[in-house]
């Protein structure tokens, strides 16, 4: 059990933090929320930066134009980018081609489809989006029922996606579409869309934010290549999963590292929030929560090392990774109430009352969907229950 | 003893539920976002249904009632999600001009801790302070308020000021001790109402929403969520109603207990079954377009109305005979 | 809403405190914990003072020698009874025949079978014990498989019964058996055992507490007389299910009002025990979750108030009493967790460090049991979400 | 960078976990109930297997092994619920003679405040009293204890002592300060055990007891418990993990956080897993005879030891960076 890094480990930081501290000033300042041509641009940029500097794709094998970064550096990576304020892959536009479709190309596409988008997405040429989700097909996300049928070399497609992010800017979709009506798992395809196909009509959808990052997706009579086909015919939902395993206990580092950052900016709000005589640091009960949330994230940061270090010995996370994300999800929405609670009435407004004081409230609301998203906390728990600890269905 | 609805409490209910049906069904209520969450015409209405007088004096133009009564007004009030300074211009009927009748909107707050939050802050026609020295009018003009562009519930836009002056006074300290019981309970009771209509909603959806070939309210994990909806709720109602009779009937002993623990209660029930709403709903939780983040909000605002659940475990541990 | 007594309560209230604060002081001191003997000796002496008082079966019809009281009155007895210190009907060694068995004869016995028992009931001349449980059937109870086989007038029974409480000294025992192996809830018969009838084995079963208020009922070719059978040969289900009924929202009434005692004795015990410069009662997070816990009884309180009214109006307690057994059985344990907390190392002893700490730490240990018996908290949800809010099973 | 257990640590894992199963299997350990906790001859079988020596070096008779091998074997002994002043004689040893070999067995507690209550009162040779000036050797002849007939834990008989009288020195205030961290790290450790084998025994209660013709593990409620139970565990074990490795690695920075935060989950996954086995267990899990009660005492009992979560919930608050 060793937790310092490496001497390499500790170099490459040396470097980033060096590369970012010239990279970063150099970028445009954070477009309007709802200014997505801004922030496709900026996000693009930046990913461009990444690529010249030789750090674009830090988890994607080095033949295919990554990084191929050790699981130690990966972290390192995200930890640096985080706590410099950069711009965070997993929040990026195109955080489904840099996390998903490109994972799922490296390991299932051919060497056309790879060859052709791969080095798009690194340099920031490409944007990609996920079709994945539909209105009936949510936590049963097998239960698609986007029509695919074989027309000569091309595939027409109809149906309906919900939860798309970033639609409005993506060049393409990673989608998933029914070609067997008979069967559930084993009817679904995995396809390439090109956004701007005839047929693809796609309207935003506005969250509790007011904002409008997904989109629903409607789509009439697509024509898709059959050359866009990822894998074989209905073995599109092992396609889908394969990019899961890509992970390793790394998805929600960014997040992670960035939950511990606003711990922080909580404690020092309730050093500023006046109550009575004094502030809301003063009050026994509420300091001792904020500590053990502190706690709590210590301990799931070190999960995500043991979980890390399990897959880099042994190509899987363990346990760890199940644990981390159920976890990590109900503990930063009680961080969320807890900034609440502090906040007081200075809560009731998502402009800064306190300096930073918005952000956490904007905070609160936005984490509402991760108990929800990629698997509810129920479902988390089905699968701990049943794959972890073996007991019956 | 018998701690149930009277006939008239009955009939009350029923009428003030009638009420919000017809003239504030839910897509009423979200047009009310575009205007600072009163328009002036349904102010009216709730008025003349009664909302602000009711426990006025018959020869003061109101029905007599006690709050009991106004309880049970607030809980249907809450179920409906009615925005705008209700209790503040409830508890002003018969003391400001026009707040009765509903000709004169009033907002209010409570002078603690800098900043002050002013809900409506474009709506309101009179807006009262109440501290330990009783109740004031203050004057906004000598106010120093700042705009807020992103509130956190949409129906209530606010205003940040400071320095809050004094301006007429509008009532003494035994006043703002009684408005304080008041109106806690007030907003307990529409918290309350709250917290039902959530259950409702959600139990719905649960029935009706099909995942893995079965209803997700068939699955004992959200089965489960869903009865510890309603039990927060009934026991949160218990003491809600318990609080009120405590106000009406002075024979039962000093109410600051009641009070304190009702809205205690009654902000974690609301509070707690909107986050589940939004867990049961799934991603259409998520959703602008579905109404519980509008509940969720609400529940958020008015945890901070009348003194916080923390405020309130307070009071209720001070008073504990030991 | 009216939650003042009425006249004729407060007459009724004040008669009874009066001929409490006469009557109690006759009664021996409390036994040690585990002699039975003792405990039922005392016990049924304080039951035959309060039939000769007139206060026996407070809910029992007068037709049938109880009080008949009204519902209103029947808080007022228990409130007086509990705050008194008095022996409460529901910890007494013969609960099983006030509350269950008693109740049982009244609705569904016939005349000779009431005649027998329910006046020596009342008269603290006969205990009861229950044989419902058994290892294999818990939570799950209409599974019991304890086998009775008609043999002439008799039935003859074998099986094994658990959670008998106060078997040692009980003269009666309501048995559950089965006559049907073929049905399940229609398969069962209610049977009067006499507990010296030859075959009946009692062995205590020792509790997390150490004591052995409970047993197990071992019953091997155990004769019963047909005569001695409540209700049709197997419709004993439905006739154990009749008693549930008879509580109407008052069953935890005793138990709740203990509960607010003891909530007072740790406010007290809080502000006794040291902690740094003051004591524990200064520090506002644990002040505030004991008010936190004083709202939540009273607000239960009011509950049972309102459940109880409503059963006085309509016959039906409505929702309320099973929102109370599962509400009031989690808070109870809270609130012993929040002793141990505030004890913090004089917890680890059951003898008094402060006076009064030890019956904390106990009660921690005995509401282990509330959540678990008549009814786990996960059934006692399934059941809210079915019955009450017609989910689908 | 590898947070996962070395082959050597593996090894000694696997040593421990047999060493305990066989001579420490959960009748043995209950007829030590009858004997205050502690059997000689026992516990000279875990001095023998290095368990309170294994941090001294070589030359003094250990292995010379670190804080995380400590936790290691401590989650061992704790999986096992082995009584005993396990930590005070693991401390202890090198300083107070014949603790590293069994022949004494050395008992402490941390002077704060009064009444003392001291662990195994009958069984120890030694009793250490730790406070901010040092480590102190209490004159026991001059101690005035009262006897307890009733502990909470069967395995953890006390007395409850008044007025602890310093007696000859052990240690400076450094040591003081070292011991409290270590001590906290090992209690830690100790809980994660008993909250990974509560989990372990209730899966497999789980998945032989049937009701309503499914094994009870089947449903919903029941397995989300469980699953519950294995998160706790996995979090409080990285924690403690983490905090182990900070005190054998000054280069990794103070370590009180990680101390602080691992003894708080640490007690919470012990507690709550323990609350849960009751629960999942039933009616048996009221029993004396099924152990979960033991490991629910012994929980609770070490959730005061080395600082309450309370205590390490404020350290932490303490060391957030503003």
């Amino acid at each position: 059990m060793d937790l310092l890094w490496s001497e390499s480990d500790e170099r490459f930081r040396a470097e980033l933090r060096a590369w970012i501290a010239e990279a970063l000033p150099k970028l445009p300042p954070e477009p309007k929320r709802e200014d997505w041509a801004a922030r496709r641009a900026r996000d693009t940029a930046w990913q461009g930066m990444l690529h010249d500097a030789g750090y674009a794709g830090i988890n994607w094998p080095a033949e295919y134009g990554g990084r191929g970064a050790s699981l130690s550096e990966q972290l390192v990576f995200y930890e640096e980018i985080t706590k410099a304020g950069a711009p965070n892959v997993g929040v990026s536009v195109n955080f489904v081609g840099m996390l998903h479709a490109g994972p799922t190309l490296i390991a299932e596409g051919n060497d056309e489809q790879r060859a052709r988008h791969l080095p798009a997405i690194l340099k920031g040429e490409e944007v990609w989006c996920q079709g994945f989700s539909e209105p009936a097909a949510g936590s049963d996300l097998a239960s698609l029922r986007t029509r695919a049928v074989r027309d000569g070399d091309h595939y027409v497609v109809n149906g309906q996606k919900i939860w798309t992010s970033f639609a409005q800017v993506a060049d393409y979709c990673e989608l998933l579409v029914r070609t067997d009506p008979e069967s559930k798992h084993k009817g679904i395809t995995w396809l390439i869309l090109p956004m701007d196909t005839p047929g693809v009509d796609v309207r935003p959808l506005k969250t509790v934010l007011g904002s409008s990052e997904f989109s629903e997706l409607y789509l009439d009579d697509v024509r898709i290549p059959v050359a866009n086909r990822v894998g074989d015919e209905n073995d599109g939902w092992r396609v889908a999963m394969v990019t899961f395993s890509f992970e390793r206990g790394t998805s929600l580092v960014p997040e992670m590292v960035e939950a511990r950052h606003q711990l922080d900016e909580l404690a020092r709000l309730a050093r500023t929030v006046q109550r009575g005589d004094g502030t809301a640091w003063d009050d026994t009960g509420v300091r001792r929560e904020i500590g053990h949330a502190a706690a709590e994230l210590d301990a799931l940061w070190n999960l995500v090392k043991r979980t890390v270090s399990e897959a880099a010995r042994t190509g899987v996370p363990g346990v760890g990774a199940s644990v981390v994300k159920l976890y990590y999800s109900e503990l930063i929405q009680r961080i969320g109430d807890l900034a609440l609670r502090v906040l007081d009435r200075a809560s009731l407004s998502i402009d800064d009352v306190y300096e930073g004081s918005g952000h956490v409230v904007e905070e609160r609301l936005r984490t509402l969907a991760l108990t929800i998203a990629a698997g509810t906390s129920q479902i988390q728990r089905n699968i701990i229950g049943e794959r972890i600890l073996g007991l019956p269905r | 003893m018998d701690f149930t609805l009277t006939s008239d409490q009955e009939a009350l209910q029923d009428g003030v539920r009638k009420l919000c049906e017809g003239v504030f069904p839910m897509e009423r209520v979200r047009a009310l976002i575009d205007v600072g969450g009163v328009d002036r015409a349904l102010w009216r209405e709730l008025a003349d249904a009664g909302v602000f007088s009711l426990r006025l004096s018959e020869d003061d133009g109101g029905a007599g009632l006690g709050m009991a009564e106004a309880a049970i007004v607030f809980e249907q009030l809450g179920r409906a999600l009615v925005p705008g300074p209700l209790v503040w211009t409830h508890l002003a009927a018969g003391r400001v001009p026009g707040a009765a009748e509903g000709d004169r909107v009033v907002g209010g707050l409570q002078r603690r801790d800098e900043p002050f939050v002013v809900e409506h802050p474009d709506v309101i026609d009179v807006l009262l302070a109440v501290d330990d020295d009783g109740l004031w009018e203050v004057d906004r003009s000598r106010l120093s308020a700042r705009a807020v562009d992103w509130p956190l519930d949409p129906l209530t836009p606010v205003h940040v000021a400071g320095g809050l002056l004094r301006g007429e006074r509008r009532g003494v300290p035994g006043d703002a001790v009684r408005w304080r019981l008041e109106g806690t309970v007030l907003v307990g009771a529409y918290l309350v109402g709250m917290a039902d209509v959530l259950t409702e909603r959600s139990v719905d959806y649960a029935k009706s929403r099909e995942q893995f070939d079965r209803p997700i309210g068939s699955f004992q994990a959200v089965k489960h969520m869903l009865a510890d909806m309603l039990v927060r709720t009934e026991v949160a109602r218990s003491a809600v109603y318990a609080a009120a009779v405590h106000l009406d009937e002075p024979a039962l002993g000093p109410p600051e207990r009641a009070v304190s623990g009702a809205k205690l209660l009654a902000g974690e029930a609301a509070t707690s079954n909107a986050k589940t709403a939004t867990q049961v709903h799934g991603g259409m939780g998520f959703t602008w377009e579905v109404d519980v983040h509008l509940y969720l909000k609400r529940a958020w605002v008015l945890d901070t109305a009348f003194g916080t659940g923390d405020d309130h475990a307070d009071t209720v541990a001070g008073l504990l005979s030991v």
